[in-house]
């Protein structure tokens, strides 16, 4: 019986964990260590340099005080509900109409597509540029006469956020197109043909059997989209720098503005505690359902 | 030997500026290689500080003197100057002393102030007034009075850019101006928050209503934009510091004819001793650590100061060079300058998260027409209360 | 119009994709009541002939009648056509209660009428403990029935399979093939019925279409696609084990005969399919089960002297292997009989029940 | 037999007295409500989406006098190219003006070998995941999914420790690192997916033939994972060719890439805007991302439906 | 270790996926050169049986000996074992000869060594002209002879098969089953076949392990499983169309007897399992084939009327389906028998080539 023992565990597919230690530091290391880290120092007084000065809740207790941060998470929920709502409707319709066999369908695809190969940076620009009051669509239309038009949406605290949610919806919407086009190819031909004999309307057979047949597809769409809100942070400052005001900031603006501008980690870490926290309160349970259980087929 | 110099001049005066700064350098036999950042300090400092502290260090870099960089030096990454200074004799011929002082810490010198920036000035297009047919004002009350007459011309009375820091920078300014010196100081320097709760402060919030008011169709972000209002007659006026001076000149303009320029306002003629400085990480290159002591000596050469101030539109932090080629705006600076008006500003009197709640405070009182006066006084005091 | 007891009547039907034709001028006549069965190997068109029928595809040419009534350019709903499907295309997260009522509940019959046909679908099928659960709980065989429940719910006239069994395994498959049966003597509506499973083709249809490459090659009842093929093909892809095929020479002398190697097999006995019957190239097909063996052999109108190469048992019969004028030739024998590898044998068949095809053309002489 | 069932279709044929009504394909409209419904609907969008870029060329194409003028939309009246110039090889920032060029190369070096190590890491991890699952696996893989909600500002201070500690700060090499860890997360959810839908019996297979995780990894997953491959790199490229935070923050000047070029390029008023030249500037930098989008867009989409929405 | 001639050696496997107990203290012996089929219906851990066997699945417990070496934790490589797919498994982007060969490379085999075992096997599985062509350009016959020839060449001793004929159609399927039993004979290697097929089962096996549940329940030659199963569920699984089951009462007077309703079956002459068999509720099974029928029914021990109810025509015979004491009840004829619904039958059989099984056990009597 040479060898009846069970060899040990730890060199079994050793190849495989020794290949995946580049992911084994990046998690650990990057991910939860730089989020402890985060963590750590959002209890001290840190100004420019991170020290270990803990002063307790306070930072969390000034955030919570601070009118800017009360706008920026308000900002993110509108931003986030938007973005989530159109891309998905729009996306999902836009793949719905490409799904027709339409003629054309690879340029109109592109078209829709190319948006996203742009950054957030060229395209706060162009539509910065685009809903300038005296040069974009406000001047244009002003100057053809309707000089009472008014359409100027970065410029106006009270729909501001709106107004960047249109340059984040064209940017985004492509690729969400993308994955809804790739989800209904999936869909096995014969469920059509079953609601076609069925005599259910196109619409119908839609929303009440292939969206919910969709839901792998959506969940991979919901985690880019919201991840992508999350972080939202280019788009903002390209267009308006968080004006009018501070009527367009966002979180990730707030981190980033309190870590270097105001020298005061401490406060930014706060900060991006908070926006950590509540993305691990939607996500971390989630992902362990999705990802974590057993290798589905 | 190459020297890398990051800063955040980027726009048209400002990167004439520089080249002064770098010729000048070249001239000893160095390189400076430039690394601007564009986007102001905001975009650029943590850039610069992230460098630093990642140790991966420029050869000099770009502050605004005052506390911005206190904690590097604290964290022995800066460079001390001490042995550059005294042979340089810098205490002598740096004015006023405060400047130096603000690159002092534990008595050494950590930094070369290059120039001496004051905010406390309005800009004013002649054009402009012309169109409305009212006299260029002399101070803040007359202009305010003829800012009816400015908008009825289809003028914006008054352009204040979309960043944060300028409608903060003009509150400040209107402190100094309406408040006086007293005011500005019990509030930034002894941080007395009852004070800054009561009438004196009110009467300030009062004149930044009436900013308010009168800035409402701005329209633009960037503060040369804003200028550029006042320069093509577009707006009346602005309230911005000198170095919206390079931008009148880049753009061909003469001072008193083309446009007027009130310091403090036109009521409170003091200047702010605020302004830029050059700190120099320690690196472990010598050859390098030679070049920075050119580079630091370069940087207060009388030569330098004339040629790089007069492209800034910025003051000389020497008193002994010639400046006949200043033109009016600046002569009048150096004049109080010379009387000695001088105020800190609040870079050295504030912290940079003090700093950041006051812009905030100010962009959105700026840009927020219903917030009331009471509400943003008190958080105003707030801010002072809780300042450091 | 249709003649009186036509169901479905296809004239001329040809479908095009693009470039290929998948069905040349194809006619098909179904009588009321009638379970029609179309075979054949994969890619043939069978899936594409049915859709054309539901009017899922659109034809190239030709028309189509339901009931007599011109359907060529209806919608899939309104030709009274009922289909399941290979996949049952169950929606998937609806119960079955709701996926027998959808396509009801859109046409906007009232609920009462709904809930009565329901009731009436699922008692024929006996689907009643399940009306609650999904398709994903659900075995594959209540899948197929509730599939059946839908086409079933809407009272159409002609029911469309297509594969409806064939992701199942052995078992299940035989089990519901009675039950389709059943259901088909029961309900006594027209059924066209797609398979490439002979069993199944077999012991459901009335009449058989088997189809190759987009042409029905034969349309008859079983039994005489069974023992009279058409052609060659249609012999050979009915029948498992398959029909064994020997080549050789037709000699047509004073009687016919089929000659391989140095056997010569007498054909008087066969039936030639009309005169023109040349000498000439020839394939000789007989099935397994006609060849009989040992004493058997003996009697019949010829016989020959052969080794089992192999055998397998295949619980109720063995099937064996053996060599005939050089090429493998199989039979098959009782379970009980015990034969082993290299015994020597002889077997022996009626050339009335053979077959014979013309080699370049492969048809039936 | 054959001749038999084909009369009897020939002459029911002929019998049947409907023989005329409704035959061959149903009529179909080119313009029938659908369609233009349809074609109308997309047409729309696509003018939508276009305008932009319309308004970006259009603009790029002018000279500053007209853009003064007004009307955004309007084409060119004079066609100028001096601003594509400008925005290539003269725009200034600070004291260098020799435009985007520089960064053009600089974003080369940093995208490709950032492109490709990432890629590399993910594809191994993904196969891992897929194929080797070792006790823990998921964990890391979850903590690495919910990384990616995090925003890059928090990790910038960190990762500047963690690159000061072992020395690569301010290295192209650091930068790569940079965007490999930031690429992580949601590549190596794609090639996981992906390797999971290939068929297990393929990985069994080489088991038994004795090739090991690197020799399957190599030689049987590799050459079979074209589409995945195609959609990371489109990511990836795009994605690292727009980074804007990374190149300015772990990079030095000499080495900025094209982005932080825009950036100074569009910041740096000199006087009035130059929109023209931003315009332009705009286009040059996304060109390389668009290029590879309009390349290889249909296989963006077939890798997609291979591995993104398996989920 | 293993007793002489013992190939492949389980002992005591168990095997867990996390909570599920997929295979419960499994013991196999198998002897060296014999084919041995696992069967079973879906899940039952077939496949797990054998990629624990080939060293693909880490088991919880138990040893697995492949000629007497314990090879329990040794890598699938290392275990002199060869694996056949049920999806071939060929790697999509190598040829043919790639393919053979790649297993050998990376072993680091010489080149010449190399062609000369891949000349070898696909001179045995006839593949020659295909060894420049991919995959993809092949049919699924001729795949599965690749798929079979990447374990040939690796010099194996021990074959294992997952359904290796699954994919393929009816046709196909019997023709390849053919072959690889004469493979089988060529080779004389030891093989293990996975299948939920009884009909590749019955023709394969020297030894048919039918699984249910991760349990082996029956391990005995195919003719054995058949007529004699040891329970139920053996009984049920194997035969197609299935075995006829009577629910019912044993009566142990004098001599044994079956009743159901008001029929009563004589068991004199049935075998009893062992000496317990006691009155009380049982199961009474007959397969279709032993069922006799007409004049042919009178001879037997035990006959009775009843009336056709279905007829299933399969060609080479025909089903028939009646009714036994109220329950479902089939038998076989000849294809030639015309019977058509209702008519009156008269049925018989010998009580000694059925199988009884206890109701609640389900074990033989
Ligand atoms: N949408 C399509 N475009 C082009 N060719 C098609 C299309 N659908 C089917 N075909 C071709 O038409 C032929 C007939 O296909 P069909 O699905 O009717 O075969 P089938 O007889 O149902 O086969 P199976 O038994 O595999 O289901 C095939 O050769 C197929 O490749
Ligand atoms: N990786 C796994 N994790 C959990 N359960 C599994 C896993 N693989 C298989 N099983 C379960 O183990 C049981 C046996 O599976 P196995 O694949 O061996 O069945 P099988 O007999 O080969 O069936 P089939 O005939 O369908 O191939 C099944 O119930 C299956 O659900
Ligand atoms: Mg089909
Ligand atoms: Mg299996």
């Amino acid at each position: 019986m040479s060898k009846s023992e069970r060899p040990s565990q730890l060199f079994r597919n050793l190849n495989a964990k020794v290949a995946s230690i580049p992911m084994i530091l990046t998690a650990m290391v990057v991910f939860v260590g730089g989020t402890a880290w985060t963590v750590l120092y959002s209890f001290t007084n840190s100004k420019l340099l991170p020290r270990l000065n803990f002063v307790g809740l306070d930072q969390y207790y000034r955030l919570w005080a601070t009118p800017r941060w009360l706008i920026s998470i308000e900002n993110l929920l509108i931003y986030g509900v938007i973005s989530l709502v159109f891309s998905l409707v729009i996306g999902f319709l836009l793949a719905a109409l490409l799904d027709q066999k339409i003629r054309f369908e690879d340029t109109f695809r592109t078209i829709f597509l190319y948006p996203f190969a742009l950054s957030f940076i060229v395209t706060g620009l162009v539509w910065q540029w685009l809903l300038n009051p005296d040069f974009g669509v406000q001047g244009v239309v002003r100057s053809l006469g309707w000089t009472s038009f008014d359409f100027n949406p970065l410029y106006n605290s009270s729909i501001v956020i709106y107004g960047i949610s249109i340059a984040a919806l064209w940017q985004g919407t492509g690729l969400i197109m993308c994955l809804m086009l790739a989800g209904l190819r999936g869909i096995d031909e014969d469920i059509w043909k079953a609601a076609r004999v069925d005599g259910i309307p196109m619409w119908k057979t839609y929303l009440f059997i292939i969206i919910p047949m969709m839901r792998p597809v959506f969940i991979t769409t919901l985690v880019i989209i919201a991840s992508g809100i999350v972080k939202v942070y280019d788009l903002v400052v390209a267009q308006t720098s968080g004006g009018p005001g501070i009527a367009s900031e966002v979180p990730a603006k707030y981190v980033y503005d309190y870590m270097f501008f105001a020298q005061n980690l401490g406060q930014g870490f706060a900060a991006s505690t908070m926006m950590l926290l509540s993305v691990m309160i939607v996500i971390v349970p989630w992902a362990y359902l999705e990802f974590g259980g057993r290798k589905r087929v | 030997t190459d020297l890398e110099v990051t800063h955040w001049w980027t726009s048209g005066g400002e990167a004439a500026a520089v080249a002064e700064l770098a010729k000048a350098f070249d001239a000893t036999g160095n390189h400076w290689v430039d690394g601007a950042i564009a986007g102001s300090g905001g975009t650029a400092r943590p850039i610069m500080i992230s460098r630093i502290t990642g140790g991966d260090p420029m050869g000099a870099t770009q502050f605004n003197h005052g506390r911005q960089a206190e904690e590097l030096v604290q964290a022995g990454l800066m460079r001390d100057l001490t042995d550059v200074a005294t042979k340089g004799k810098w205490t002598e011929v740096v004015r006023p002393k405060s400047l130096l002082d603000s690159c002092t810490i534990d008595g050494k010198i950590y930094c070369v102030p290059v120039n001496i920036h004051s905010w406390q000035w309005l800009w004013l297009s002649n054009a402009a007034f012309e169109k409305a047919g009212v006299p260029v004002p002399k101070n803040w009350n007359e202009y305010v009075a003829a800012a009816p007459a400015l908008e009825k011309a289809g003028i914006v009375p008054l352009a204040v850019g979309g960043q944060a820091w300028q409608a903060s920078g003009a509150f400040d300014v209107l402190l100094a101006a309406v408040g006086g010196t007293d005011t500005f100081l019990k509030v930034y320097k002894d941080k007395d928050a009852k004070f800054a709760a009561g009438p004196e402060v009110a009467k300030v919030f009062k004149a930044a209503d009436d900013a308010r008011k009168m800035a409402k169709n701005t329209n633009v972000q960037d503060w040369n934009q804003a200028t550029n209002m006042v320069i093509t007659g577009k707006a009346g006026g602005q309230i911005m510091g000198d170095w919206a001076q390079g931008e009148f000149q880049v753009a061909g303009k003469t001072a008193g004819k083309d446009y007027t320029c009130l310091p403090g306002l036109g009521l409170n003629e003091v200047i702010a001793t605020g302004g830029d400085a050059f700190y120099f990480p320690l690196l472990k290159d010598a050859d390098k650590a030679k070049a920075q002591e050119v580079l630091a000596e370069t940087l207060l050469d009388p030569k330098t100061q004339v040629a790089f101030n007069l492209k800034k539109g910025s003051l000389p932090v020497r008193g002994d060079v010639d400046l006949n080629a200043a033109n009016d705006c600046m002569k009048k600076g150096l004049a109080i300058l010379a009387k000695g008006a001088v105020i800190p500003w609040t870079d050295q009197l504030l912290s940079q998260d003090s700093q950041k709640q006051k812009e905030d405070l100010f962009s959105e009182f700026f840009a927020k027409p219903d917030m009331s006066l009471e509400e943003a006084q008190k958080r105003f005091a707030d801010i002072i209360a809780s300042a450091d | 119009m249709a003649a009186n007891g036509t169901s479905v009547s296809i004239q001329d039907l040809s479908l095009n994709f693009g470039a290929v034709s998948v069905l040349q001028t194809l006619n098909l006549d179904v009588a009321e009541g009638e379970f029609i069965v179309l075979l054949g190997p994969s890619g043939c068109g069978k899936s594409t002939l049915l859709n054309c029928i539901a009017g899922l595809l659109d034809i190239s040419e030709g028309r189509i009648f339901i009931k007599g009534k011109n359907v060529t350019w209806e919608e899939p709903k309104d030709r009274g056509i009922g289909m399941v499907f290979q996949s049952y295309a169950l929606y998937p997260q609806m119960t079955v209660e709701k996926n027998l009522s959808f396509g009801l509940r859109v046409a906007g019959i009232a609920k009462d009428e709904i809930a009565k046909r329901i009731a009436r679908a699922a008692e024929i099928l006996q689907i009643e403990p399940l009306l609650q659960r999904k398709p994903a709980a659900l075995s594959g065989g209540q899948r197929q029935r509730v599939a059946i429940g839908r086409a079933l719910v809407r009272d159409v006239d002609v029911f469309l399979f297509d594969e409806p069994l064939s992701n199942l395994d052995a078992k299940l498959r035989s089990e519901l093939r009675v039950e389709i049966k059943l259901l088909h003597r029961k309900l006594q509506n027209t059924m066209i019925y797609v398979t490439h499973d002979q069993i199944e083709a077999m012991t459901l249809a009335d009449r058989i279409a088997v189809m190759k490459g987009g042409v029905i090659q034969q349309l008859d009842a079983p039994q005489t696609i069974y023992n009279r093929p058409v052609n060659r093909f249609v012999a050979g892809f009915l029948g498992s084990p398959a029909m064994n095929f020997v080549e050789g020479q037709l000699e047509t002398g004073t009687t016919a005969v089929f000659k391989t190697g140095d056997l010569a097999i007498p054909l008087e006995r066969y039936g030639f399919d009309g005169a023109g019957n040349k000498s000439g190239p020839c394939v000789f097909g007989i099935r397994p089960e006609h060849v009989a063996f040992g004493e058997a052999a003996n009697s019949m109108p010829f016989a020959t002297d052969a080794a089992v190469e192999i055998v397998e048992p295949m619980g109720s019969d063995t099937l064996v292997w053996t060599k005939l004028g050089g090429r493998i030739f199989s039979f098959r024998v009782e379970a009980e009989k015990t034969l082993r590898n290299g015994d020597p044998i002889r077997i022996g068949f009626d050339p009335a029940r053979a077959s014979l095809f013309d080699t370049p053309s492969g048809n039936r002489m | 037999m054959s001749d038999h069932a084909v009369s009897l279709s020939a002459t029911s044929s002929n019998l049947r007295a409907g023989a005329s009504g409704p035959s061959g394909p149903k009529p179909r409209h080119m313009f029938s409500r659908r369609n233009i419904f349809l074609y109308g609907t997309l047409i729309v969008v696509a003018l939508y989406y276009l305008l932009p870029l319309y308004v970006m060329v259009v603009t790029s194409l002018k000279g500053m006098p007209e853009i003064r003028l007004g009307n955004i939309f309007s084409p060119p009246l004079e066609i100028t190219f001096e601003p594509w110039v400008k925005a290539w090889s003269q725009a200034c920032t600070g004291l260098n003006c020799d435009g985007l060029s520089r960064g053009f190369w600089n974003s080369v070096r940093i995208t490709v070998p950032s492109v490709i190590l990432s890629i590399a890491i993910a594809s191994v991890n993904g196969y891992a995941l897929a194929n080797w699952r070792f006790k823990g696996a998921d964990t890391f893989f979850v903590i690495l999914i919910v990384g990616a909600f995090i925003p890059y500002q928090v990790m910038i201070y960190p990762i500047v420790i963690i690159l000061r500690e072992i020395g690569l700060y301010g290295s192209l090499t650091g930068l790569v690192i940079v965007h490999s860890i930031f690429g992580m997360p949601i590549l190596t959810l794609l090639f996981r997916n992906y390797f999971t839908s290939m068929p297990e019996e393929l990985f069994r297979a080489a088991r038994v033939d004795g090739a090991g995780f690197w020799g399957i990894y190599l030689r049987i997953m590799l050459p079979m994972s074209l589409p995945i491959f195609v959609v990371a790199v489109i990511l990836q490229v795009t994605g690292i060719w727009n980074d804007f935070l990374f190149g300015v923050v772990y990079t030095r000047p000499d080495t900025y890439p094209m982005t932080v070029q825009l950036n100074n390029i569009v910041n740096s008023v000199q006087g009035v805007k130059e929109y023209n030249v931003n315009m332009a500037a705009t286009i040059l930098t996304g060109l390389v991302p668009l290029i590879v989008y309009f390349i290889s867009g249909k296989l963006f989409v077939r890798g997609i439906a291979a591995g993104a929405v398996k989920g």
